[in-house]
């Protein structure tokens, strides 16, 4: 039971980042490695905004947002787009930025793991209010972007470009515009899951990269999933990892991740979901 | 007379038997229940709308795709469930719809290399670069050459393929299918796109290799050509096959023109 | 002039596709585009609406330059584009196609009485209105491009062949659509295979051949059998 | 051309074996460390400069290549001279095994799962205490055996010993790549369907390419463990792998030389900043950055241009 909940807060953490890789390659072709430092540096923003500047976890959240969706908009306006539709060249592009900003945060920051102070204080059923928080934010998250995506105008463009984006042009939908938007959809989430779960574990620079591994994963399993299809592969990523880890074996907890995923591209190349 | 008998002659040498061929994407039916035979050192058209699944039936006899359904035979043997390169090596050649070459190489290495098959020295030596692969290599560069004499791009033989002109660029897919020694060739759309000029010279081509004992299946939308150059022609439409016949047949048969052209009288 | 296109080159990589393609259409007609497979009758459609970019030349649409325009200002500017092979949305529903054709538009009750109107225009569609799109048929997918195209409220309509795949009825269909549309106004230019169609709708007629338009009439000039001669049997 | 670039191969050669007479051992041990690179950059051309696909393990099979030699010899007491070979092969079939699955993805799919599986190796080693000692690494692995009295624990005679088998393994791969087989892992890179066509078995040349190349990844990782004699995961870590993508891109991919070149360089700068160990890396990515944004071809693009080919 426990497992279970735990496998479900840290699901929760691959869903999210998951939900803006997997939007930003359904739009630009490209897995945005460059996700998993926004999600350090989203870390460290929520970590000096509580510590330093003093404000409240929420609005800590909101600033690591903020940055996250600042920096992937910069990301995608002054490099991606160069290449677009050389795959190759964005998809080096994309590791480079991830090497460089892992390395810029070593240097900033060092290597020496902060604590993020608790914001809240008892638990529940044996999970602490800052897990349950991690689950909630993320459940309210994905519940906002499937509004975003589903309803609103932009988000049925950033549909409609995923689906057919010549088609989605000449209808009069800025290619541009929809490349910026889903890039800051997808900094905000990667930044909204670096902060979430600072405070359950130490802010370190190469945090980020378990998480964007794990949700890489969930969104090739996902095979470009819809907003409910990444959360259900994400959580349940999570929670065949805390089930392994406490059943099997935790030294390997993560190889669990990669043996799945080898299983399901041999046997289903498309992915385990439909599209968006 | 004399051609009756003769086409008689040709149809009991079968090289290619396509039997009720079905290919469904999705639940989309591309083909249909698509029956052909094609007889030795003929040049067979393939006719018929966009969308008709001319490029499918190409791309399932070549081994790119497998059918949903129905059988491929080559030669007596089954090709159906081979890989393109199997297929291949069974002495099947083709050319693609769009102008796919070794765009970075030279002329020359594109149909050098082509070779990949015919070579009869093990890889070890290979690696070695002992005298006996040097002197199999410098065979092959001759063959090479010899196709590229035969083809007429001997003079262009040192541009890289994407600097060729369109109509040079069709001449060296043939050359390049025609290095792995085929028996049966397939080319898809060879003269579209070109001038007359160039469409005469293509199509000249496509009769030597014929007459060399080749059997060549051609997809292409320009009429002309097909009418002056191929033996026999099939129309697809709809993933269907609506006829088949002489040249003289099919240009009078009204179902054809009004499937193909929409035109009426 | 409505739409006039003056010395058009473009490239394809390093292949020329157009060179040197100059046609002047006027409004209220339909004008058929012909030529053979891989001529450049896509690309010379594209270009219009600014997803090629010509290397040379000039395209004016109602005296505004638009060669060099990004396709969301060539659409506000009154040109809608069918691309060829029935390009819907096919995972949203049919009523969310139409909204995305109105995409550049912004009075929504207009909107929302233009997809009435699209419905009862088309009574499939309002039938089908909140089923996916992906699962119509190819005849109702292609009255579905239409609907969207209409959507936009363009002047100058560019058709790449609609009536790819389709069976004989629903061509005809399609061609009493097209007159239909123009009647009501819209200039239309029309890519098409079949002669047939075109020939007995269009207006005037351009031939495509060698990147560059070979020869244009009025579609009365000549019969079905002259043009299928000129365009596929090599005349 | 030709002679002249004979000629330049010669002379760096001459000058690689006159190092050990002449610097200092700080320069030897950077130049070491140079030719292992080296020798990882070329292989990893072989896969992707020369076939395609996009790989971001190499240093995975390095690590293999370094833990399997190391527990090998201090296990079993096997020689250097045995080890060497074995975990050559051994690599190769493992390479061979991920190699045939991973493959059949295409693309970024491909490339993703090998970022993947670096990470994934990185894990075992550090995680695999009872095989690999975890994170505290692996200690008192022994240098090679003397033979023809040669002591191969001197500074030197490493030297050489890298030196002969990096010169082995790049002769090797130079005589791969102009073969026939070279010549159709080209094709697969330049039109994978028209290389299907001419009768080339796609898959298996590139999972023939995959695992040459990850095998000689391995022997690089056995003679750097038998050369350091000690081993830490975090020398495999993916940024490792990231390292020897920027030296075959600044250097120049599908050339061979282009790569080798480039470890070269980018060892000799990251010596160079030594000073300030956290801007290594930062300089490295911005650097492969503004290779993508000037000449995707790297150095070798450059060489070209200047010489007005291509």
């Amino acid at each position: 039971m426990l497992q279970i909940g735990n496998g479900l807060i840290i699901g929760s953490i691959y869903a999210l980042v998951a939900l803006g890789i997997n939007v930003i390659w359904s739009i630009a072709d490209v897995p945005d490695f460059s996700q998993g430092s926004i999600f350090v540096v989203s870390a460290y923003i929520g970590y000096f905004t509580v510590t330093w500047v003093k404000l409240p976890f929420v609005l800590a959240l909101l600033a690591g947002m903020c940055v996250g969706s600042l920096m992937a908009f910069t990301f995608e306006r002054f490099l991606y787009r160069r290449w677009r539709g050389a795959g190759r060249v964005q998809l080096l592009c994309a590791i480079a930025l991830f090497f460089l900003w892992s390395n810029v945060v070593n240097a900033l920051w060092t290597a020496k793991a902060k604590i993020f102070p608790a914001y809240l204080k008892g638990s529940l059923l044996g999970f602490s209010y800052m897990r349950l928080v991690v689950v909630a934010v993320a459940v309210i998250l994905f519940v906002l972007v499937y509004i975003f995506i589903m309803k609103t105008k932009i988000g049925k463009a950033i549909r409609a470009a995923s689906q057919e984006s010549e088609a989605a042009q000449v209808l009069g939908i800025n290619i541009n515009t929809v490349n910026s938007v889903v890039f800051m959809l997808g900094g905000a989430l990667s930044g909204a899951a670096g902060v979430l779960v600072s405070p359950l574990y130490a802010i370190f620079p190469t945090m980020g990269d378990l998480p964007l591994l794990k949700a890489l994963v969930v969104v090739i399993l996902g095979g470009f999933g819809t907003v409910g299809g990444v959360l259900i592969c994400g959580l349940g990523l999570g929670v065949l990892e805390a089930l392994g880890a406490g059943y099997l074996s935790s030294a390997y907890q993560h190889g669990y991740a990669f043996i799945i995923l080898i299983v399901v591209l041999t046997f289903l190349p498309k992915g385990l979901f439909g599209k968006m | 007379m004399a051609s009756d008998t003769k086409m008689i002659e040709k149809k009991s040498k079968k090289v290619l038997e396509v039997r009720k061929l079905t290919k469904h994407f999705g639940g989309l039916a591309a083909l249909n229940d698509v029956d052909l035979d094609v007889s030795e050192s003929e040049i067979l058209g393939i006719i018929g709308p966009n969308g008709a699944g001319k490029s499918t039936l190409f791309n399932i006899i070549a081994g790119f795709f497998p059918p949903t359904s129905g059988t491929v035979m080559f030669k007596g043997k089954e090709l159906t469930g081979l890989r393109a390169d199997q297929v291949a090596h069974q002495g099947i050649g083709r050319t693609f719809q769009a102008s796919t070459l070794f765009k970075q190489f030279t002329v020359f290495d594109n149909v050098f290399n082509a070779f990949h098959m015919h070579y009869r020295q093990p890889p070890w030596k290979a690696l070695l670069h002992t005298r006996a692969v040097r002197q199999e290599e410098g065979t092959m560069k001759q063959k090479a050459m010899e196709i590229l004499n035969f083809t007429g791009l001997a003079s262009q033989k040192d541009k890289l393929a994407e600097n060729l002109s369109s109509g040079y660029q069709k001449i060296l897919a043939i050359s390049i299918a025609l290095a792995t020694n085929p028996k049966l060739l397939l080319l898809d759309e060879p003269v579209t796109t070109l001038s007359p000029h160039m469409v005469e010279a293509v199509m000249g081509l496509v009769t030597k290799v014929r007459d060399t004992g080749t059997t060549v299946l051609i997809i292409e939308h320009n009429m002309k050509a097909i009418m002056d150059y191929c033996d026999r022609i099939a129309v697809l439409a709809y993933g269907s096959k609506i006829a088949e016949g002489l040249p003289r047949e099919i240009g009078e048969n009204k179902e054809v023109v009004e499937a193909y052209l929409g035109v009426m009288g | 002039m409505f739409l006039s296109i003056t010395d058009l080159f473009v490239n394809y990589g390093k292949l020329e596709v157009l060179k040197g393609v100059s046609m002047e259409i006027e409004e209220g007609e339909i004008s058929l585009l012909l030529g053979a497979n891989g001529s450049g009758k896509s690309t010379l459609l594209k270009t219009i609406t600014g997803l090629n970019r010509p290397i040379s030349g000039s395209i004016r649409f109602q005296e505004t330059k638009i060669n060099g325009m990004a396709s969301y200002d060539i659409l506000r500017l009154g040109i809608a584009h069918i691309l060829e092979g029935r390009k819907i949305f096919p995972l949203m529903t049919v009523l969310e196609n139409l909204e995305l054709g109105a995409y550049s538009r912004k009075n929504k009750r207009e909107i929302a009485r233009d997809i009435e109107a699209m419905c009862e225009r088309f009574p499939i569609l309002g039938q089908k209105r909140k089923e996916q799109s992906g699962n119509l048929s190819g005849g109702e997918q292609q009255t579905l491009v239409i609907a969207l195209a209409l959507m936009t409220k363009a002047k100058l309509l560019l058709m790449d062949e609609p009536s790819q795949g389709l069976s004989p009825l629903l061509v005809n269909e399609i061609a009493n659509t097209i007159t239909g549309l123009n009647r009501d106004g819209l200039s239309i230019v029309l890519v098409e295979h079949n002669l047939r169609l075109g020939l007995s709708i269009a207006d005037k007629v351009y031939v495509l051949e060698n990147g560059k338009i070979a020869f244009e009439a009025n579609s009365t000039d000549l019969s079905g059998v002259e043009y299928a001669q000129k365009i596929y049997l090599g005349g | 051309m030709f002679g002249a670039s004979r000629v330049a191969i010669a002379v760096s050669i001459i000058i690689l074996i006159l190092i050990p007479q002449l610097a200092s051992n700080y320069v030897i041990y950077v130049v070491i460390l140079a030719m292992l690179y080296a020798i990882l950059t070329a292989s990893y051309d072989l896969l992707t400069g020369y076939t395609g696909p996009l790989s971001f393990c190499h240093a995975a099979f390095y690590g293999l290549g370094a833990y399997t030699s190391a527990i090998l010899t201090l296990r079993t007491g096997m020689s250097f001279w045995l080890a060497f070979p074995i975990t050559g092969v051994w690599v190769f079939l493992f390479a061979a095994a991920v190699g045939y699955p991973a493959l059949k993805i295409r693309g970024h799919y491909f490339a993703v799962t090998t970022f993947f599986f670096g990470h994934f190796v990185y894990l075992f080693l550090l995680n695999s205490r009872k095989l690999t000692n975890g994170p505290l690494g692996l200690r008192g692995i022994r240098p090679p055996d003397s033979i023809l009295g040669i002591d191969f624990s001197s500074l030197n005679a490493s030297y050489y010993l890298v030196l002969f088998f990096g010169v082995l393994i790049v002769v090797f791969l130079h005589l791969f790549v102009k073969s026939r087989i070279g010549r159709a892992l080209v094709s697969i890179r330049e039109n994978e369907d028209l290389a299907e066509s001419i009768g080339i078995n796609t898959s298996f040349y590139k999972v023939l390419a995959f695992s040459i190349s990850a095998g000689l990844a391995g022997m690089a990782g056995s003679l750097f463990a038998h050369f350091f004699r000690l081993l830490h995961p975090s020398t495999f870590a993916w940024m490792i792998s990231e390292m020897i993508v920027i030296m075959a891109l600044v250097g120049g991919l599908g050339t061979l030389i282009g790569p080798i070149i480039g470890a070269g360089l980018v060892t000799f700068f990251l010596e160079l900043v030594r000073p300030a160990p956290e801007l290594r890396f930062i300089l490295l990515s911005i650097m492969l950055i503004l290779v993508l944004l000037f000449e995707p071809k790297g150095l070798m693009g450059i060489f070209w241009r200047i010489r007005g080919e291509k």
